[in-house]
């Protein structure tokens, strides 16, 4: 179904893509280059390099792309983004595959988007992150097993007072409430 | 000169250390920090990955709040400089976008005009403001015969909404510069603009000990002493992690990490402790105890990259 | 659909060498766009008379385009950055003369750009849509009145200056 | 009087026919525009039959005034105006509007499309009444050529030109002709040596009766106009007495300063403060580098003065201007490097085995530095393993969007100059592998049975920070292999950067002074891209070679070849007629403002002090028009783009709109004008 959806005059996937984008249209120039794949620290460890991916978009492999890690292993260190002899927003473009396969469910089995969501739980509830309160929830969570070997680092961590065990919170949180609604309402954000 | 100050979430915490010795240097440069009233967290990687509007959102809100009278904004941790300096530019180049935007902070009853502030990474500004001779008479105590690896990572350094004159995202010279005005010995670390994992630490530590063990490896073959950050992400990585990345691959580094504010405040004379030295995980009193002041001995290995030179040799291509 | 739209009319001066031309290769690849424009050909944009484009809002149309090489390849060497200067200036001039300055469209396209000038033409349209009709002459009709009084007062304000010295 | 106006509306079979209704659109031309006495539409109005139509009326009705809709004018003006020649009307009174690029093809909605063209037809017919006779104008033709730049483009066209009996100027600002090639050790894709096919053509340049050269100069100003050119050219001082200089080289050889030569050896060699760029050059004459000789930095030296057994060596000598008549000028300046550094993920400059395109030409060149031996920095190690990393500077909106053309070709040279003169294993990273004229193809072909290895994956990165085993030391090329779709890390000893060929630095200073525009990207515009690329908008000046965008040698030869034969051709018609399409001034009507002066990028406005006119040299006018609408006393009319003759087509394109308005049918305006469906 995919290649029809490629060759019909549907919007695309493509499309869809570049729309959620800004600046997203200079994929529609991307010639395969790989300066994407070949920059990426995490190029070796992606089940799809970007280039790949940006391959599989244009071919309307939605299923595929959406579901891939790539994205997730995506570190925004923008080395793509700089080199990209066509000016491709590379990063940009992988936000936006993350948000559509977050909101579409796609992505459950990926760790970073639990982070992500913590994250974002955090900053909802205080209007500033909160290491500690991510990261043990995080592992809580997500990495049970993984927590005591994180144990001793925590401990060193507080020895270092690097740890502070209080989140601090923002005074007019109802203002940033105010604006993030807007935004969601606005972009039509869930 | 005064600048807004944007200390972000990770130097009121895990980072302190970087917002003292900021502040600290700061001050003895004669730089005012202003920090933005009630500022909210800039959302790191992490707010975009899951909304688009929003996570501008979150940060516009703190550009608005910045005093309208300043012209600047100075943010010591990469993320939320390079956050900051994203929503700016997308407010001003798409309308659409932009539009939105002020309308959701209208709805907290707040505005900002587009590209009205300048961006700022306090690495730039100690660089560029300040500059080489305010530096140098500043100094009263030289970093002689420390060896040292500027590390700048990768959102410090990447020209994402930038004017022409950015530092060369590739192999950016600002960190270099300032260290030989403080009389330390650079050393040409060819990573020095790659990525330490950012948040790969919390997702697959396979993943980011490979990428640590990359930059503590030449940091290593380099000697050097300390890796010195410009990013909090940066240095709470490798540094926390370095004990892990030595189980993984079971190598033996050990390499302080440091932010450049620290030791640029030591070079001005700033006491150690009014700089948050000792929040190291991997301490660095030896190091600087045993190397300052050592002058360096002539036969330090150099790079081995560097090809020796034969009376046949042919010229290297001249600078610039 | 019957709710009838507001179809602007507009002329366009367009440069014998790159505009004209990326307008041919709009046709040669059947680059289907709004009908709305007539387009003039002159030897550069540079030879397009400020009068040229208020006769044509004058006389009906609602919007005039003038395209030409992009600055730095006009093929009259640098022509092109006159005519930058004069609807520039132009522009400047129509807000008092109670026309909207982006009635005046500047347009370059290379004799490569076919589909970017079928775009700027409908996006021309668009935007004038959105202006409304022009009527500039209307909008005087039946104020010769007014514009009568206006003179005299000017003729009695300065009625010694007008004077000629014997 | 009244003019009779002829229109004649084309169908161009369907292609017109199809959407908009001609017959209509005549009819409403016959009954509802002046002056109209005919109004006809036909299949193929190109057609013999279809232009006979128009000799007939011009016979039988006496038309004095003809309209064509049809295509576009830059297809069948020609055709039309012979017609209306042939019917005995002067071409100049017929008017073409075009109805299928600039309707038919564009347009889905047929009333939209039937309303436009009635406006065009009736700006048309409004417009030609106040057309008038014109005549092209002839002016004599100078045998003498100027070529600037002495590469293998402009020494091929010197040569043609010089063969064909007349005086060429060629004119080079390096001290010795030659070019880039001279540098080169083998040409693709027949690999023979490149010094072996230019050297003989050199010394025939130095030779040739029929050639005066003028090297170590550069064009000053460029005046007149086609057949008639005066050149100033600027002779910079070689501090050498050229007519009393043997060329024996004994200054060379005594010279005690040694300089890196950055210019003929690419940087990794030397030459001395007095030098020739190399052994064959012409002419044999050397140059003093003031910036880097003894003498002239620091006051004493003249080891060269006292050596040189003919007393030639003159320190005093200062620069020369000197003016050429020529009737032609051919423009070869070529092409600069791209400088590698600004690619600094690459390292060229931090690494010292990093290389580019040329350093690696004059390193294989058996006269180079290494005598042709492939060597790392150091001068001695021969490298076990090399890379080749393709689009450094080209297809890259980084730095340069086009495809530098010969950079494919060039890495498979070097790659097989590798192969066959070192152990070494030799890789190339590229995007796409362009071979893609005789012979190129199958030279690949060649590379892949000798062994080089192809990854097809742009380089993201060459660094010196090993990661595994096996890398320390070396150079590390990271990139993507795109067919596999996984990164590579690769090991290399030795990397060449294929450089991009940009224009000269100075290419559109040089096209203002001889009013030859450039690309974006700086390449000379040439005035057709296909069906004249040699020629340019300004007449008597042509292009060849790289300075008209990226070129190998034989692609250059050709142009030069060419450029030859156009200028040739020109002479030999002794004289050349050039387009009415001119500007003049009227004398009552000039105030002697001088606005326009200014506004002529030719010169071809002058202003006569005596009786404060500004006039026009014809010959020199190309006729864009811009002194016409800058002029505030409207005293300057543009023969065939006159302001009565625009504003005349405005009027009837308004006409239409008016019309269309009162009868509320007017085109596009009832339906939505058929957009993109």
């Amino acid at each position: 179904m995919s290649d029809i959806s490629a060759l019909s005059t549907e919007p695309s996937f493509l499309d869809e893509v570049i729309d959620a984008t800004s600046g997203g249209d200079r994929l529609r120039s991307c010639l395969q280059c790989g300066t994407c794949g070949g920059s990426c620290p995490n190029g070796s460890d992606m089940d799809h390099t970007p280039r790949a991916l940006f391959a599989l978009i244009a071919a309307g492999e939605r299923e595929e792309v959406l579901s891939a890690d790539a994205p997730w292993f995506c570190v925004s260190c923008y080395a793509c983004t700089v080199r990209c002899p066509r000016k491709i927003p590379i990063t940009d473009l992988m936000y936006t595959l993350k948000r559509i396969a977050a909101r579409e469910h796609f992505a459950k089995k990926q760790d970073a988007v639990a982070l992500a969501e913590n994250f974002n739980r955090f900053i909802l509830r205080y209007g500033r992150s909160f290491e500690f309160g991510i990261a043990s929830r995080f592992y809580l969570t997500r990495k049970l097993g993984s927590i005591f070997s994180l144990g001793p680092l925590g401990i060193r961590m507080m020895r270092h007072g690097r740890l502070s065990l209080t989140p601090s919170k923002i005074e007019n949180l109802a203002q940033l409430h105010a604006i993030l609604d807007k935004a969601r309402e606005l972009g039509g954000e869930s | 000169m005064t600048f807004a100050y944007y200390p972000g979430c990770s130097l009121e915490a895990s980072s302190e250390a970087y917002d003292i010795s900021a502040r600290a240097v700061c001050e003895r440069l004669g730089i005012e920090l202003q920090e933005i009233p009630d500022w909210n967290c800039c959302g790191a990687t992490e707010a975009s990955a899951l909304g688009y509007l929003s996570g501008h959102a979150l940060v516009a809100r703190n550009l608005a709040l910045v005093d309208k009278s300043l012209k600047d904004v100075v943010a010591p941790c990469a993320s939320c400089f390079l956050n900051l300096k994203k929503t700016d530019k997308l407010m001003k180049e798409d309308r659409k976008i932009g539009g939105k935007l002020a309308e959701a902070l209208e709805a907290g009853g707040l505005a900002y005009e587009p590209g009205s502030l300048r961006i700022r990474h306090l690495l730039e500004v100690v660089h560029r403001d300040i500059g080489h001779d305010r530096i140098q008479q500043a100094v009263v105590r030289p970093l002689t015969g420390l060896r040292i690896a500027p590390y700048y990572g990768c959102q410090v350094v990447r020209p994402v909404g930038d004017s022409g004159d950015a530092d060369d995202p590739e192999q950016p010279q600002a960190m270099d510069e300032l260290f030989s005005w403080l009389g330390a010995t650079v050393v040409d670390y060819p990573v020095k603009a790659h990525c330490c994992g950012g948040h790969m630490t919390q997702i697959s530590t396979e993943m980011s000990n490979e990428l640590l063990r990359r930059l503590l490896y030449t940091a290593d073959e380099h000697q050097a002493d300390i890796i010195v950050c410009a990013c909090p992400m940066c240095q709470l990585n490798l540094d926390a992690y370095q004990g892990k990345v030595n189980n993984a691959f079971n190598t033996a580094f050990d390499v302080p990490i440091l932010f450049f504010s620290q030791l640029l405040g030591l070079a001005l004379g700033i006491e150690a402790d009014a700089l948050g030295f000792g929040k190291e995980i991997i301490d660095s009193k030896d190091v600087l105890a045993a190397k300052l002041d050592q002058e360096e001995t002539a036969e330090t290995p150099s790079a081995p990259r560097r090809t020796r030179r034969v009376s046949r040799s042919l010229p290297m291509p001249k600078k610039d | 659909m019957s709710e009838p739209v507001f179809e602007p009319r507009i002329v366009g001066f367009f440069c014998n060498w790159c505009s004209y031309r990326a307008a041919d290769l709009a046709g040669s690849a059947r680059l289907k766009h709004a009908p709305n424009m007539r387009i003039i050909r002159v030897m550069c944009s540079g030879r397009v008379d400020i009068e040229f484009i208020l006769k044509a809002l004058a006389g009906g149309a609602d919007g005039v385009l003038v395209a030409g090489c992009h600055p730095g390849e006009c093929h009259y060497v640098e022509q092109n950055y006159k005519t930058i200067r004069r609807v520039a200036m132009l522009k400047h001039a129509l807000k008092p003369l109670g026309i909207d300055p982006n009635r005046v469209r500047l347009q370059w396209a290379s004799a490569a750009e076919g589909p970017q000038v079928a775009a700027a033409i409908d996006e021309f349209v668009d935007e004038l849509r959105e202006l409304g009709p022009l009527n500039w002459t209307g909008q005087w009709a039946g104020r010769g009145e007014e514009c009568r009084e206006a003179v005299d007062k000017i003729a009695a304000e300065h009625k010694e200056a007008m004077e000629v010295m014997p | 009087m009244a003019e009779k106006v002829g229109v004649y509306i084309c169908h161009c079979g369907s292609n017109i026919g199809g959407v908009v209704d001609c017959p209509e659109v005549a009819k409403w031309a016959r009954e509802n525009l002046e002056d109209v006495v005919v109004s006809r539409d036909y299949k193929f109005m190109c057609s013999a039959l279809g232009q006979d139509l128009i000799k007939d009326d011009i016979a039988k009705e006496g038309l004095t005034r003809v309209v064509v809709g049809a295509c576009s004018p830059h297809l069948h003006e020609k055709t039309f105006r012979n017609a209306s020649k042939a019917g005995g009307l002067n071409p100049y009174l017929m008017q073409m509007t075009n109805l299928r690029e600039h309707v038919s093809w564009v347009t889905a909605d047929k009333a939209a499309a039937t309303g436009k063209s009635k406006s065009l037809i009736s700006g048309a017919v409004h417009r030609v009444v106040h057309q008038e006779a014109l005549a092209p104008m002839p002016v004599p033709v100078n045998d003498h050529t100027l070529v600037v730049g002495a590469g293998i483009a402009g020494i091929q066209a010197a040569l043609e030109i010089a063969d064909a009996g007349y005086h060429v100027y060629l004119l080079e600002r390096e001290p010795s002709i030659g070019g880039h090639m001279a540098k080169f050790d083998k040409t693709f894709p027949t690999l023979d040596c490149s010094a072996c096919i230019l050297a003989p053509k050199m010394s025939d340049i130095d030779q040739h009766e029929n050639i005066e050269l003028l090297t170590y100069s550069e064009l000053e100003s460029l005046s007149g106009y086609v057949g008639n050119f005066k050149a100033n050219i600027r002779k910079r001082p070689r501090m050498v007495v050229e007519p009393d200089c043997t060329g024996c080289g004994l200054c060379i050889e005594k010279c005690p300063k040694r300089v890196v030569d950055t210019e003929f050896e690419a940087g990794i060699g030397y030459r001395k403060a007095i030098y020739r760029p190399f052994p064959q050059a012409v002419p044999k004459i050397p140059v003093i580098d003031v910036e880097n000789c003894t003498y002239f930095v620091r006051g004493k030296c003249k080891a060269c003065e006292k050596f040189c057994p003919t007393g030639a060596v003159d320190f005093k000598q200062v620069e020369e201007v000197r003016e050429v008549d020529v009737g032609n000028v051919i423009l070869a300046t070529g092409w600069k490097p791209f400088d590698a550094r600004r690619v600094s993920q690459y390292g060229y400059g931090r690494m010292a085995n990093v290389f580019t395109s040329l350093e690696f030409e004059r390193m294989c060149n058996s006269a180079g530095p290494t005598d042709g031996k492939i060597v790392m920095r150091d001068g001695v190690t021969e490298p076990k393993s090399v890379a080749i990393v393709h689009c450094v500077g080209s297809r890259d909106e980084n730095y340069n969007p086009y495809c530098s053309g010969v950079c494919c070709m060039a890495a498979l040279k070097f790659g097989h100059l590798v192969l066959e003169k070192t152990d070494a294993e030799v890789t190339s990273f590229y995007i796409d592998l362009r071979t893609n004229q005789k012979g190129y193809e199958e030279f690949y072909a060649r590379l892949l049975d000798e062994g080089m290895n192809f990854v097809r994956g742009k380089v993201a990165e060459i660094t010196d920070a090993a990661r595994y085993p096996g890398e320390e030391g070396k150079i590390i090329l990271q990139a993507e292999d795109t067919l596999l779709g996984r990164q590579r890390r690769h090991p290399v000893d030795m990397v060449i950067l294929m450089g991009a060929l940009e224009p000269r630095d100075d290419s559109k200073e040089l096209g203002i002074k001889v009013g030859v525009s450039c690309s974006m990207d700086g390449w000379f515009t040439e005035r057709h891209p296909k069906l004249d690329p040699v020629a340019t908008m300004t007449d008597g000046i042509f292009v060849a070679g790289s300075c008209q965008g990226p070129k190998d040698i034989p692609a250059s030869v050709a142009q030069g070849a060419a450029a030859a034969a156009r200028v040739v051709g020109m002479i030999n018609r002794k004289s050349v007629m050039v387009e009415p399409v001119v500007a003049s001034i009227n004398d009552e009507k000039c105030s002697g403002c001088r606005i326009c002066n200014t506004l002529c990028p030719y010169g071809a406005i002058t202003f006569d002090v005596q009786k404060s006119l500004s006039g026009i040299e014809t010959a020199l006018c190309k006729g864009c028009g811009t002194c016409v609408s800058g002029c505030p006393a409207n005293a300057i009319s543009g023969a065939h783009f006159s302001n009565a003759q625009i504003e005349a087509e405005l009027d009837g394109i308004l006409f239409e709109i008016q019309q269309g308005a009162a009868t509320g049918e007017g085109a596009p305006l009832a339906e939505k004008g058929g957009r993109h469906e």
